[in-house]
């Protein structure tokens, strides 16, 4: 029995009288790939918010196991107090650094993982200059990773939509996080790239062994990625289940993929 | 040392900014008085020539403003206006040997500290004129109780300083002592609290704008009780700002200029020259100026020691009166005296 | 309806379009595919006036509208979906409809208009009085669409429509397409990634690679055509 | 020809508007003690051709700006002008470059009067502010309009430390930072959760109330009287004012290479990484583990101990400080300075306080017309350098051969 | 509880002068987010306008003086939007893309223009700007309560609230006026010319700050060329504090902060009467981050 990494207890996110999220109970297991669907307005980027301390969940319990497996409850800790647990994520609405390189972007995801303070930074003692030297070339890989090498010197802002998509991936990978949370990794590419895609989170989670939660429209990319599928609907949870299952639960059919 | 050419006088003050109106009254002085012995020849011999320089009032930008005029090879300076200002020159204007005759720093400390040997003043510091007043609340007005109120800023605070310690020195009780914002849109708040004091008279120490609102909205507000100011609301501005509210005003000031001729001819020639009444410290940057021209005269050269013993050693008339400078640089003979306004123009008391 | 000849259109020194030249006739389905960063986008921006081509003209409807602000544009008929959605932010769901028709005078009929789209989106009817910021992404997307089609406009350009939509929505959003061209004759100009589906609904469509026009030709022919397959419909 | 005749239609068109405009104020005076009015119609004359030929040069201006006509032009411009920055940059260049650069500075103050030594010792001040000022706006993205506040700490540091203990300048010049950062510190804490304006106008109020203390304190601050007689900085024994001012120039030459280096390492480290990266994007940068409170602190902190050490050397400079130079127009020409030039450019930062700080100095000739040329310098510049006279130019890192 | 009362009147006075200014400067802010350094020198051109209108008036007619306040009122209205539409045209216009610190250098040099303009123009000088407004005779029993001036101030600041809210809340102009603040490409997608609407914004922002500038004026009794800084900036301050763009929230805060400076002034002392403001507006801003009416900037993720 694997571990779980995420566990989301009975948890409800309301906005003035709007229940976006309403009494879910959510959990993945260390290197599952779990898909979170469900129709426009179902409450799932408010979710992620919630999981990743963007908003503060109105009830219910969040909490992170870390790999020693102590558990962690989250609930209102600041966003990058979050991200030291091993939540990275990405946003649906692109938030790159715009007028920053792909390079430095992924540098700026490095930082929980780096020590030099300000005074390492004006005196720049050998620790520091190894870690800075350390720092850049273990971007270069990430962004290797992805497929972005390229564009390592180009501001962020004149990456193509679905370059920009990726460099987010890059970004969050490099806080080296346990569980990826990926919000519509696929919105604005065309079929060909969204294939690669597939096969670059598959990559991921095989060779990093890094965890993902992703939200996706994109049903192709869903059912050929994910293990397990949850589903909301109005803020509830719907279904559960294996990608087959769900495909085949008349109220999915009915609230979301439609014929 | 070339003895060729125009001799060069600065003039430094503020000439842009919020206090440029207290700065080019000076210029047009001096202008004006230039003009006048440049038609008659000069001064030994020679034509005199301006120089003249914007310092905003600020420290930081007047020992700039000095650096250059001392580069420029000026003889001696009008100004500055301002005491801070001046106390940020003077430095550089000692070391370069140079006179500054200032029309309008009243601090103190200027003359009376010795940290300035170089400096004069066409105008009485706050000291001086701040017993005047309390001497004259208390015998003329015989007012028991006061509301002091100031501008915060460095003349303004001074007076009202100097006024507070003399008035309590003849048993006057301060019941307020407050500093007002200057360029504020409305004064009423304060106006209100005096109001609700049992304050017999108002001291103010500052500038003409704000005298002028706070006359006015004192009126309004039917507070008829004596305001009295200082050299900086003894202006024509003032009461032409002002107005009617105005009337009844005491505020003092070098004694009796307006019935001088020479002060007369001065304001006349402003007036035919730029067309409008002069603005603040006219007559004393007039004065400096002329003071400063005969003392080259009397000294029979440029040299700022030979200058300085001139100033100190010799009687000018000048539209203040008949002046000289004493030991610390201070005017012998600029006198104070109260004044008040009736019908529309400051009359001597 | 709508011409465009040899348009280049330039991001300060970069180069975006070089020389693009397609044209719409009146009451077609037109769709444009092409890769991130082809110029897709840039291509609608020039057309609306939002980033006036350097070199070429615009012509709708026989006017050159090249150069022209695109607020004159609009007046022309022409309405857009803009990438990114450009939701007003801080207005409600109905002051972003109601802002879509700002040229409109007539009441009675933007009122059925009004009607026509919440019954298309009932969750936008559901959100009316919610800020548009706080909307879901989708949700959003939706709210754009609808906007557009307050303006009641005679050709409309639609960039990437089923970005970020539920599967269900995106069905019905070619069908309402379909729907707004068959019913009111609505000319559409039409850039997705989603290229099957947009082929589907197009009569003709054009392929954009760096900037330049690379293939043109019917919808099915295009959905025949190997290279197309290979790079834009991923089978 | 046509295009002419519109240009000269355009250009008429634009002169009468602004005759039209100008009329009351530049024709008329009245005064209304004399009751007299004064047409002063000649005046008319001079708008109307100055805004014929000026409005045509303008147009022209713009539209080669826009349209990047004689784009070839501009292009090797700037790499003339960049050429400094280059040759910096480029290894074999860099010690011949900075030698040269090193004894120029360093001869200056023989070859030229003691005038333009202390306007030089002021525009280097105004580095030092600017810089520091770079910190909180061009990497942290935080709009301050307080930042005078930070050099007042500074300058009655030494100011009150002198009068009351005769703390000397070099003693003071640390302390001075020390108590710029820790205002720094007690402003930064309130503002945290502010944002855009909204923080603006509270960094403008915590600078205005900190004139107002140091005005009204005047039991311990000397009020606005000021504080005087603030020693220069000796060397040995006292110098003479000449010595004085050279040897604090070559102070203020020290500080602000010292400034320019700890700058450079800032910007390109974790640190300064970490405030970019929350002046673009506060909730992501959050998302990728950076402590917003921590990074808004050390902005502020950073930012206030180049203020506070500007501070002790205008105490140093002047010899005498009062609150009237710590206004709010003085913060404001701060941030003239550092958008001016560039922000968050380190050369363009000190170009723009060398400009801000010159350009009023070298007007004087203008004599009158001197604030209103800087207020037009000001708007053509920002019109024709949006982005900063020297615009940012960011790290380029090498990727390494290997494409594969 | 008089002399409360009376502080009341006199944070209402300042309230409203503020708000006269603050009115105008946040309609120009709502839409283009620029800090408007140059409004208070509008301001302060509309108050010279109308002096030397009315004075040339005043000394070569004999019209009654509420004909000359009008007369000098519509041309200090008209000079003032004709002052604002130039300089947005010449100094804003070009920098629409450009950062928004660059517009507010911009701004900044602008002011300093006008300020120097006028400084060379007309004088450095305060000059009286004789009251035009006459005396009510029923508030005379009152008068040291209030004056018609403070009066007409008042009012005259509630209506041009009114308006303005009406304009944007209820107009068709008002409708682009919202849009063009939000999403310029949008706004003009959906029709609307951008240009004019900024142009509009301009006009009746210093149309106000005219109005403004002629009744302060008159209560002030003086003005000279530098009376518009402090006047822009405390706008800045009431129309931040408000909430950036919102009409009413313009006056809430004006009054805010007059009521702050007058209560401030009345139980503490005037010397710190700005700082009181000051510290009120941290305060509320602490508390209330987007301002008293201000809209919580809500930012989706
Ligand atoms: N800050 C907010 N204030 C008010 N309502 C909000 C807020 N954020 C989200 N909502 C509402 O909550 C609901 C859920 O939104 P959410 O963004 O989580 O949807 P989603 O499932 O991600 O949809 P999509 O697939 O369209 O992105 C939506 O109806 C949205 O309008
Ligand atoms: N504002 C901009 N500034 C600079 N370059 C830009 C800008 N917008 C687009 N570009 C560049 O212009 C080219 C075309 O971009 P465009 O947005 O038109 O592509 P697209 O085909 O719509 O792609 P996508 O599918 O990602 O939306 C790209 O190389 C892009 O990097
Ligand atoms: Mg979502
Ligand atoms: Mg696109």
């Amino acid at each position: 029995m694997s571990r779980i990494i995420l566990e989301i207890k009975d948890f409800s996110m309301v906005f003035g009288g709007l229940r976006a999220v309403d009494h879910v109970n959510i959990h993945i297991n260390d290197g599952e790939i779990v898909a979170l669907i469900g129709p426009n307005g179902a409450g799932k980027t408010t979710l992620f918010n919630c999981v990743t301390g963007v908003y503060k969940p109105s009830e219910g319990d969040i909490a992170v196991s870390n790999p020693e497996s102590k558990v962690i409850r989250t609930n209102g800790m600041k966003p990058n107090n979050i991200t030291e647990l091993g939540l990275a994520r990405t946003f649906q609405n692109i938030r790159l650094f715009s007028s920053m390189t792909a390079l430095e972007n992924v540098m700026i995801g490095r930082h929980p993982k780096l020590q030099a303070g300000i005074f390492g930074a004006i005196f720049r003692d050998k620790s520091t200059r190894t870690e800075e030297k350390q720092v850049v070339e273990d971007s270069l890989v990430i962004l290797k990773k992805l497929g972005l090498k390229q564009y390592a010197n180009e501001p962020a802002s004149s990456l193509s939509y679905g370059a920009q998509r990726r460099l987010e991936i890059a970004r969050a990978m490099a806080t080296e996080p346990q569980l990826l949370l990926l919000d519509e990794p696929a919105a604005g590419m065309n079929p060909q790239e969204t294939k690669e895609l597939d096969d670059t989170i598959t990559r991921i989670r095989d060779k990093e062994g890094i965890t993902i939660l992703l939200i996706e429209h994109d049903m192709s990319l869903v059912m050929s990625l994910s293990e397990r599928i949850y589903v909301l609907d109005y803020g509830k949870l719907i279904a559960e289940g294996s990608p087959d299952e769900v495909k085949a639960n008349p109220a999915v059919i009915k609230a979301y993929l439609g014929e | 040392k070339k003895e060729e050419g125009a001799i060069k006088i600065a003039v430094v003050g503020p000439h842009t900014g919020d206090l440029a109106s207290y700065g080019i009254p000076t210029i047009k002085a001096a202008e004006l008085v230039v003009a006048d012995w440049n038609a008659n020849g000069g001064v030994l011999g020679r034509q005199i020539e301006l120089v003249i320089e914007d310092d905003v009032c600020k420290p930081e930008v007047a020992a700039n403003s000095a650096a250059k005029v001392v580069g420029e090879g000026v003889v001696a300076v009008i100004g500055h206006i301002c005491s801070g200002a001046t106390k940020s020159a003077m430095g550089i204007y000692n070391e370069a040997n140079l006179p500054a005759i200032s029309p309008s720093a009243t601090n103190p400390a200027l003359t009376q500290s010795g940290n300035y040997p170089n400096f004069f003043r066409t105008i009485a510091p706050d000291d001086a004129q701040a017993a005047t007043d309390a001497e004259f609340i208390d015998k003329k007005l015989g007012l028991k109780t006061v509301a002091v109120l100031h501008d915060k800023q460095d003349y303004g605070k001074g007076f009202a300083d100097f006024t507070v310690a003399s008035l309590e020195g003849l048993g006057i009780e301060i019941v307020l002592y407050e500093g007002i914002t200057a360029n504020a849109v409305d004064y009423s708040a304060i106006l209100t609290k005096i109001a609700n004091t049992d304050a017999e008279g108002i001291v103010y120490g500052g500038y003409h704008p704000e005298a002028s609102k706070l006359v006015q909205q004192m009126s309004q507000m039917g507070l008829d009780i004596p305001f009295i100011s200082d050299d900086g609301v003894k202006d024509n501005t003032f009461i032409q700002v002002a107005g009617e509210y105005s009337e009844g005003v005491y505020a003092s000031g070098p004694m009796d200029t307006s019935s001088n001729p020479m002060s007369q001819k001065a304001t006349a020639d402003h007036k035919s020259t730029y067309g409008e009444d002069p603005g603040a410290f006219f007559i004393n940057g007039y004065a400096a100026t002329i003071a400063l021209l005969t003392a080259i005269e009397n000294a029979g050269s440029t040299d700022g020691v030979a200058i300085m013993d001139a100033l100190r050693s010799n009687y000018v008339d000048t539209p203040l009166g008949n002046i000289s400078f004493d030991e610390n640089g201070d005017a012998i003979g600029v006198g104070f005296a109260v004044y008040q306004v009736q019908n529309g123009v400051y009359v001597e008391l | 309806m709508l011409k465009v000849d040899n348009i280049h259109t330039y991001y300060g020194n970069i180069q975006a379009l070089k020389g693009i030249s397609l044209e719409v006739n009146k009451g077609e389905i037109i769709c444009l595919i092409g890769a991130n960063g082809a110029g897709k986008s840039t291509t609608l921006m020039s057309i609306s006036g939002i980033e006036p081509p350097r070199s070429g003209t615009v012509i709708l409807e026989g006017i050159d509208i090249t150069g022209m602000p695109p607020h004159k544009i609009v007046t022309m008929g022409m309405s857009q979906v803009p990438e990114g959605r450009r939701i007003f932010p801080q207005l409600t769901v109905l002051e972003n409809l109601d802002m879509g028709a700002y040229l409109r005078t007539d009441k009675e009929e933007m009122k059925r208009d009004l009607e026509y789209v919440f019954e298309l989106f009932p969750i936008l009817s559901q959100r009316r009085h919610q800020i548009g910021g706080t909307l879901s992404g989708g949700e959003q997307q939706m709210l754009a669409i609808s906007r557009a089609l307050m303006a009641k406009p005679r050709i409309l350009l639609l960039d990437e429509p089923s970005l970020g939509l539920a599967p269900l929505i995106v069905q019905q959003i070619f069908g309402i397409i379909v729907r707004i061209n068959k019913e009111q004759g609505t000319t559409i100009f039409l850039v997705e990634q989603n290229a099957n589906m947009a082929l589907k609904i197009a009569d003709r469509g054009y392929v954009l690679q760096n900037g330049i026009i690379v293939k043109t030709d019917t919808s099915s022919a295009l959905m025949a055509d190997e290279e197309v397959k290979n790079a834009y419909l991923g089978v | 020809m046509n295009k002419v005749l519109k240009e000269i239609r355009t250009s008429a068109l634009s002169a009468l508007w602004m005759m039209i405009l100008t009329f009351p104020i530049i024709v008329i005076k009245v005064n209304t003690i004399n009751m007299t009015v004064n047409w002063r119609w000649i005046n008319l004359m001079w708008v109307g051709t100055g805004t014929f030929i000026l409005s045509w040069l303008w147009r022209y201006l713009l539209d080669r700006k826009e349209n990047g006509s004689g784009l070839k032009k501009t292009d090797t411009k700037e790499s003339r002008r960049f050429s400094l920055h280059k040759s910096l940059n480029d290894k074999k260049m860099r010690i011949p470059v900075l030698s040269t650069l090193a004894v120029l500075v360093l001869v200056l103050p023989l070859l030229v009067n003691f005038y333009q030594v202390s306007i030089m010792t002021s525009a280097l001040i105004f580095v030092i502010l600017g810089l520091g000022l770079n910190i909180v706006i061009g990497y942290g993205g935080l709009l301050h309009l307080g930042y005078a506040a930070f050099y007042a700490m500074g300058a009655y540091s030494y100011g009150l430390m002198y009068l009351y203990w005769g703390i000397p300048f070099w003693v003071a010049l640390p302390l001075g930072a020390v108590s710029g950062a820790v205002f720094g510190l007690l402003i930064g804490f309130p503002v945290l959760r502010l944002r855009g304006d909204y923080l603006a106008i509270v960094t403008l109020a915590f600078g205005e109330i900190a004139r107002l203390v140091l005005e009204n304190l005047s039991g311990f601050t000397k009020g606005p009287e000021g504080i005087a007689q603030i020693p220069r900085p000796g060397f040995i024994t006292k110098l003479s004012l000449q010595g004085a001012t050279i040897y604090l120039f070559y102070i203020c030459i020290a500080l602000v290479l010292f400034t320019i280096f700890v700058m450079r390492r800032i910007e390109d480290s974790r640190i300064g990484r970490a405030l970019e990266a929350m002046s673009e994007d506060d909730i992501a940068a959050q998302s990728m583990g950076i402590d917003l409170t921590k990074a808004k602190l050390t902005t502020f902190a950073l930012g206030a101990i180049w203020a506070g050490m500007a501070g002790v050397l205008l105490a140093a400079k002047t010899t005498y400080i009062n609150p009237g130079s710590f206004t709010l127009m003085e913060s404001v020409m701060i941030l003239v300075a550092v958008v001016l030039g560039g922000t968050g450019s380190i050369p363009g930062v000190i170009l723009g306080a060398f400009l801000v700080t010159l350009i009023p100095e070298y007007f004087r000739a203008l004599s009158d017309y001197r604030m209103l040329m800087f207020g037009v310098a000001l708007v053509v510049m920002s019109i024709f350098r949006p982005q900063g006279i020297i615009p940012r130019v960011r790290k380029h890192y090498i990727v390494g051969e290997d494409q594969s | 509880m008089k002399y409360f009362l009376q502080l009341v009147l006199a944070g209402l006075t300042k309230g409203s002068i503020y708000a006269l200014i603050a009115l105008g400067y946040t309609m120009v802010y709502g839409i283009i987010k620029l800090i408007n350094f140059a409004h208070g020198e509008i301001y302060m051109i509309g108050a010279f306008t109308a002096l030397i209108i009315g004075g040339v008036l005043q000394i070569t007619t004999g019209l009654p003086p509420v004909t000359i306040l009008f007369i000098s009122l519509a041309a200090a209205i008209f000079f003032s939007a004709g002052y604002g539409v130039t300089m947005e045209n010449i100094a804003y216009k070009p920098l629409r893309k450009a950062p928004r610190l660059t517009a507010l250098i911009s701004a900044i040099g602008m002011s300093l223009v006008l300020q120097n303009y006028v400084l060379l123009a007309q004088t450095s000088d305060f000059l009286p700007f004789r009251s035009m407004i006459p005396n009510f005779s029923f508030l005379i029993p009152g008068k040291s309560l209030v004056t018609t001036t403070q009066l007409v101030i008042m009012i005259t600041t509630v209506v041009v609230m009114i308006f303005l809210t009406i304009l944007i809340k209820f107009t068709r102009m008002g409708k682009a006026m919202r849009a063009t603040s939000q999403d310029k490409v949008m706004a003009q997608l959906v029709g609307i010319d951008i240009n004019k609407v900024i142009t509009f914004t301009f006009a009746i922002g210093s149309a106000t700050a005219a109005i403004g500038g002629v009744l302060i004026a008159n209560h002030m009794g003086q003005i000279n060329f530098y009376i518009g800084f402090l006047a822009g900036i405390k706008a800045f301050v009431a129309a931040v504090l408000g909430g950036i763009g919102s009409i009413p929230g313009a006056v809430l805060g004006s009054f805010v902060l007059g009521m702050a400076e007058s209560f401030g002034a009345g139980y503490i002392s005037s010397a710190y009467e700005d700082a009181f403001a000051f510290v009120i507006l941290i305060i509320i801003l602490i508390i209330k981050p987007s301002g008293l009416m201000g809209r919580n900037e809500i930012e989706k993720v």
